[in-house]
């Protein structure tokens, strides 16, 4: 029941905040709506018993991604609206339709899918996953089993990290 | 009122959808990015559902790596844009078409 | 024992230090002292190995080091067989001996060397010692293998180290041309060496020493027939010829003699060229199962012998006089060999390397002494002014003479007797042979110690006396008095004259090794080295004695060269106007013997010229014939290129053109599909979701 | 019920009363010692020593007028002081004021990482306050603040991670507990890592010497310029809030929490009588007195000369000190 009602709470925030993002006029705001976006999906994670993924969702995406995105929209100081040159030969309306369909299509499959399992097949849903936390089995998942990903990750923010300041150092 | 791993795969597939509708849809690059991050989200919250309830921690794992990608895509999108808003003086996806014939 | 590997890597170790940091950084001292240590090393080493192989039962020890050649299926005579070479050592009491001698001999020559070439700069002083190591590493890896292989890798490395040292003073034409002369000819003979060992592997399967004699003692004898191991023999001997200087690939020694004394003491004399001996003596299994071969053996060496002795009895450079000498032994030890006197023809090696390397750093010391003068004309009376190498020179002669009880005597009678016993024409050219050698070695001793001084005049006032009286200082002043100014003849320093002395303690002694029986002695060297001669467990049938022959033999050979050094006093030393005169009589025969029988010409005019002319002979087909054949090709690859021109510009290049515009055509129309505009893109992607979803919700539903 | 709701709803509220209350002492502790250290009085007329002037000084904001710039992003004014406090009040939940349960809010097992991240959400309020002033100074005031966050962050959560290992636990109680049976206060196993932290504080709390998005001779007072009031009240809050936080973590991790000094030391017992509850509150004491006594003290750095200590001195000594940590780790 407390889960249902967090799951739905967060469900419509989430979903919100997420159309608000899109849809908002003035990027600094979608920018915000995003920040609360993640800290509701943040949230989400708690319910389902990832606390060090809501703690990194925090510390990564909120107080470090969207950060730059802030950044990057506070430099673009733009003198003109950024959407003001519309394409004709867009095809928005397209997307947009065929977005909605792809979802509705997913969504009957999930329903239809998940509606013919039996109750009985589905593992339990409640209880955590483990009694002291799920941090120490992650580090050891990610230093273990995952350790070549996990190198890899680590080369390829080296390498994002290299190419940001590259692209944004102004030539001289 | 059992909230089931179907709840959440609709939930993620609706967050997912948003964000494609934001990608197709507007013209400011930053919310196509923005939007990208939230179809990312989208996809951690899948990875996490299906971990808790297929009890493997595998998929946390994967919401790890893909942090760390969205950080890697994040950083060098905007370090992208940012040279390209200071050669052209916008932001808008529809006046980035010199890639073409 | 397990440490032999050592022996030719101590000096293989100074030869790569000297060589690659000591050309540039050392100075001589240091340079000298790690090719001696080296040396030294290598002598310890081989004589602690010496005397634990003493101490076993079956005589042999092998030392695998790596593998060297993985195995590799060839071809054999009995099927394929695997061609698998390891980097083996083997101690057996011949190589045990040669080590020795190798590495005591190749010691004190170091140490001779120290002061004998002081007077080089230092650039060539380290090279020299470099070289001098990288012939030790060389020599006794060839000494030490155990297959065919590694004997041939060192055998080919001695060949190297003897070109370069013989061509040491590269600046001086005629020794680089004895160098390459020497490296020429060597290779004649190093081509039959690796046709034999070709042969052995077809023939046995196998290159290890051990497994060809055990196997080849199970083939029957090839008496009176001409049989494989009668080849593989015949080419062995071509290596052993080429290398030990016979008959007719000798000439390369002789002029060997331009590098350094000690080079000619070491390689020319002691070690190297004893190789061919050597080979022949560890093959002895094989040899003894192919008499016909061996009788060449014999017949090649006693005319060498022969040959050799009777140049040297009229050259006058003591250094050459000293070279035919070696031929002339080396002759003696392969008679030996021939006549399945393994034992003997290997004791004599010993001995000789002792007594000939003795002689030769003697010859040093005086050459040393008159400032380069190698001509024995220009000498006399030094036994005035150098009595220490009078002394031991004196030794050297006498052994090498065959004196009682000099080392010569008892190793150059047991091959004569054994020769007697096998064949009285061979024996009796021996014997003739040993007068010539008593008569010549007497004859370079008398010319160059007794009678008047006939050399170069020398700065007033620094008497001859005066200097011997400090000749025995040290040996940077006595570098010093040679750079500059020279100070007549004088007894070379205490680090040369050391080696001589040791050496001539080494000859004297030598011999009691090999005491005959007739003497009372148990010829225990025989005895020592009788198991690398036999196959497995083998052992030679005991030989009956004939004392009394032997007894007598030994009288006659001492008779004749006693008669030869009295013939010999006679002649220089008493009358030396008669030798002069004997010189004029018999005209034709000096001029023959002094141009040492025109075998240079000969071979000169025959296998140099007409190599050459051959050369030029197919030059010109080559020019005419197969340049206008090749001339011709290109005439006809043109015209023929011409036509595939025409052919590709128009039709393939039309073809080509056609695709390109149809393309070009297709692309200009379908391009106006791509706007620039990412986000259409997107939609295709989607509608590309989109169309997989919806397919596979229709695959299911219509699935079902 | 009980346990799940109303109790924690009752510290929350205890917890959040006494820190706004402590917030306004802390301001007359400030000006208090900062006038005795420039041999001044300091506040003297509101009460007995000025007390009340921590009363006095709510009642003033709390009255004052409501002013908001016409071009101001209104949204955003509005949001940014709101988002610049809740974080601040937020990592209090974690923070163990005893070893009671009692005495805190809640033990998560991510506490110190909880910290971490609820702090870095503060610097929204700082670069929205900015922006959303639509003024020159406030904007140029938040970029550098939020420069000067994120590169001490960073040189501070290096810092802490040789703590974690040392401590071998994220629960900020847990900390705790090891020190008690290591039997030693992990400021004296860590001390270059206390130094860190204690400086980074420092610049994330944009404390002297570490003020510049607040220079007042340089900015205008800041990316506040633009607000008063209650709005103001609530940056204020904000700060003083993170300042009360970073001495309470730092008494936590370097300094022994809520334990007497020398916790396994029997001959000390004695001073067991002493609740722990005081113990921690002395020593957070002493790190506020610390705080102000370094405003009072130091000058402030060149932007420049900030920057360069954050990335090229602190954080190589922090990713240094995380090896040597876990060198020691693994040898011992």
């Amino acid at each position: 029941m407390a889960e249902a009602i967090a799951f739905y709470t967060l469900a419509v925030l989430i979903l919100g905040l997420g159309v608000a993002v899109i849809t908002t006029p003035k990027t600094v705001h979608s920018v915000v709506f995003l920040v609360l976006n993640f800290l509701c999906v943040a949230v989400l994670y708690v319910v389902l018993r990832a606390e060090f993924l809501a703690v990194i969702q925090v510390l990564v995406y909120a107080g470090g991604i969207v950060v730059l995105y802030l950044f990057v929209v506070m430099l673009v100081n733009l003198k003109r609206a950024p959407e003001a040159h519309e394409d004709p030969r867009r095809l928005a309306r397209l997307g947009l339709a065929l977005s909605g369909a792809v979802l509705l299509e997913l969504a009957g499959i999930v329903v239809y899918s998940y509606g013919r399992v039996t109750p009985a097949s589905a593992p339990a849903a409640a209880g955590p996953l483990t009694g002291a936390g799920n941090t120490e089995e992650l580090g050891w998942l990610l230093y273990t089993d995952y350790l070549i990903p996990f190198e890899v990750a680590s080369v390829l923010l080296l390498v994002a990290m290299v190419g940001a300041i590259v692209l944004a150092r102004r030539e001289s | 009122m059992e909230i089931t791993p179907a709840h959440y795969t609709v939930l993620s597939a609706a967050l997912f959808s948003i964000g494609v509708i934001g990608v197709l849809v507007r013209r400011n690059v930053i919310i196509i990015f923005m939007a990208i991050e939230l179809m990312l989200n989208a996809v951690n919250i899948n990875l996490v559902a299906h971990a808790r309830y297929l009890e493997n921690l595998a998929g946390q794992v994967f919401v790890v790596f893909v942090i760390a990608v969205a950080a890697a895509e994040a950083a060098v999108g905007l370090g992208i844009l940012l040279a390209f808003f200071r050669n052209k003086e916008t932001v808008n996806i529809d006046e980035m078409n010199i890639m073409r014939w | 024992m397990e440490l032999i590997w050592l022996i030719p890597v101590l000096p293989g170790i100074g030869a790569a230090l000297n060589g690659i940091f000591g050309v540039r950084y050392f100075g001589k001292q240091t340079a000298a002292t790690i090719a001696c240590g080296a040396m030294g090393g290598a002598l310890l080493l081989s004589l602690y190995a010496f005397v634990q192989l003493l101490g076993l039962e079956h005589r042999e020890h092998l030392v695998e080091l790596a593998q060297w050649i993985p195995p590799i299926a060839l071809e054999t005579a009995s099927g394929i067989g695997a061609f698998e070479v390891p980097w083996a050592f083997r101690l057996d009491p011949l190589s045990g001996m040669m080590s020795l001698v190798v590495t005591g001999i190749g010691f004190l020559i170091h140490v001779y060397s120290v002061a004998y070439m002081d007077h080089e700069p230092r650039g060539g002083y380290v090279r020299f010692f470099c070289y001098l190591n990288l012939f030790c590493f060389f020599m006794l890896t060839l000494v030490l293998g155990s297959t065919f292989l590694v004997m041939f890798v060192g055998w080919e490395g001695v060949g190297l180290s003897s070109y370069l040292l013989i061509g040491f003073w590269y600046h001086k034409k005629s020794a680089a041309d004895a160098g390459k002369k020497a490296f020429v000819v060597n290779r004649i003979g190093d081509f039959g060496f690796i046709l034999g060992i070709f042969l052995v592997f077809f023939t046995f399967g196998t290159l290890d020493f051990r497994a060809v004699a055990e196997a080849a003692a199970l083939m029957p004898v090839e008496e009176g027939a001409f049989g494989v191991i009668s080849l593989i023999c015949l080419l062995l001997f071509v290596g052993a010829v080429g290398k030990s200087a016979q008959i007719p690939l000798y000439v390369w020694l002789p002029d060997a003699m331009e590098g350094p004394t000690p080079v000619s003491a070491l390689i020319h004399a002691a070690t190297m060229v004893t190789a061919g001996v050597y080979m022949v003596a560890r093959n002895a299994v094989l040899f003894t199962h192919a008499p016909e071969v061996m009788f060449i053996v014999a017949v090649i060496g006693v005319l060498t012998a022969l040959m050799a002795a009777t140049i040297g009895l009229v050259q006058t450079d003591i250094k050459r006089v000293l070279a035919y000498s070696t031929v002339s032994q080396l002759g003696y030890m392969f008679l030996a060999t021939g006549v399945g006197a393994f034992a003997a023809g290997a004791f004599h090696l010993m001995t000789h390397a002792f007594f000939k390397a003795l002689l030769f750093l003697g010859s040093g010391s005086v050459i040393h002494a008159m400032n380069e003068e190698q001509d024995m004309r220009r000498m006399g009376a030094m036994r005035l002014y150098m009595p220490v190498t009078f002394m031991t020179m004196g030794i050297g002669t006498l052994a090498i003479a065959g004196i009682p009880p000099f080392s010569g005597f008892f190793s150059k009678d047991e091959i004569l007797y054994r020769t007697f016993l096998e064949s009285r024409w061979l024996w009796a050219l021996a014997a003739v042979t040993a007068g010539m050698t008593a008569f010549y070695m007497a004859r370079l001793m008398f010319m160059t110690f007794w009678g008047e001084y006939r050399g170069p005049a020398w700065d007033a006032g620094h008497g001859g006396a005066q200097h011997e009286a400090h000749g025995d200082g040290d040996a940077a002043g006595d570098g010093d008095a040679h750079g500059h100014a020279w100070h007549g003849p004088h007894e070379s320093p205490k680090i040369m004259t050391l080696p001589l002395q040791i050496l001539a303690i080494g000859a004297i002694v030598a011999g009691f090794v090999g005491v005959p029986s007739a003497l009372g002695g148990a010829n225990w060297i025989h005895g020592f080295l009788e198991p690398s001669f036999v196959a497995g467990a083998a052992h030679a049938a005991e030989e009956e004695h004939h004392y009394a022959i032997e007894w007598g033999l030994m009288a006659l050979s001492v008779l004749v060269a006693a008669g030869a050094i009295a013939f010999a006093w006679r002649l220089y030393v008493q009358r030396p106007e008669e030798s002069e005169r004997l010189a004029s009589d018999f005209a034709g025969a000096h001029r023959v013997l002094t141009n040492k029988y025109y075998v240079d010409e000969l071979y000169d005019a025959t296998a140099v010229k007409g190599t050459m002319g051959s050369a030029r002979g197919l030059w010109t087909v080559d020019r005419n014939v197969v340049d206008g054949a090749v001339n011709g090709t290109g005439w006809t690859t043109r015209a023929s290129a011409w036509v595939s021109h025409v052919v590709d510009k128009y039709v393939v290049d039309g073809l080509v053109n056609l695709v390109g515009r149809i393309c070009a055509e297709g692309s200009y129309r379908f391009r106006h599909a791509q706007t620039g505009l990412i986000q259409n893109y997107a939609v295709a992607a989607l509608f590309g979701v989109f169309a997989f979803v919806t397919l596979y919700i229709a695959a299911r539903y219509f699935g079902q | 019920m009980l346990d799940t709701i109303v109790i924690p709803v009752l510290k929350i509220a205890v917890l959040l009363n006494a820190v706004l209350v402590a917030v306004t002492f802390m301001v007359l502790l400030e000006r208090k010692v900062i006038a005795w250290a420039q041999s001044r009085l300091g506040p003297m007329r509101v009460g007995p020593y000025g007390v009340l002037q921590a009363i006095a000084d709510p009642i003033k904001l709390l009255v004052k007028e409501d002013i908001r710039p016409v071009r101001a992003d209104p949204m955003l004014f509005t949001l940014a002081p709101i988002l610049s406090l809740v974080p601040a009040l937020v990592v209090f939940a974690v923070v163990p004021f005893g070893g009671d349960e009692l005495f805190y809010v809640t033990d998560i097992n991510v506490g110190l990482l909880f910290i971490i991240s609820v702090t870095s959400i503060g610097v929204y309020g700082i670069i929205l306050a900015g922006w959303a002033s639509n003024s020159k100074y406030p904007l140029l005031a938040s970029l550098r603040a939020s420069a000067q966050l994120i590169s001490y962050e960073i040189a501070v959560t290096m810092t802490l991670v040789s703590v974690i290992l040392t401590a071998g636990t994220l629960s900020m109680v847990g900390i705790v507990e090891a020190q008690q049976q290591s039997g030693l206060w992990f400021g004296f196993v860590q001390p270059v890592a206390f130094v860190l932290v204690f400086i980074g504080g420092l610049a994330e709390t944009n404390r002297a010497p570490f003020d510049l998005p607040e220079a007042e001779q340089e900015l205008t007072g800041g990316f506040h310029t633009e607000y008063s009031g209650m709005r103001f009240a609530l940056f204020f809050l904000a700060e003083y809030a993170n300042i009360i936080v970073i001495s309470a973590v730092v008494t936590i991790l370097f300094w022994g929490g809520w334990l007497r000094p020398f916790p396994n030391v029997e001959a000390l017992a004695f001073l067991d009588l002493i609740p722990g509850w005081i113990w921690f509150f002395a020593k957070m004491f002493v790190f506020l007195y610390i705080f102000i006594w370094i405003r009072a003290t130091l000058p402030r750095y060149r932007y420049d000369q900030l920057m360069r200590l954050g990335w090229k001195v602190l954080i190589p000594v922090a990713i240094g000190n995380i090896v040597l940590t876990g060198v020691v780790k693994v040898l011992l």
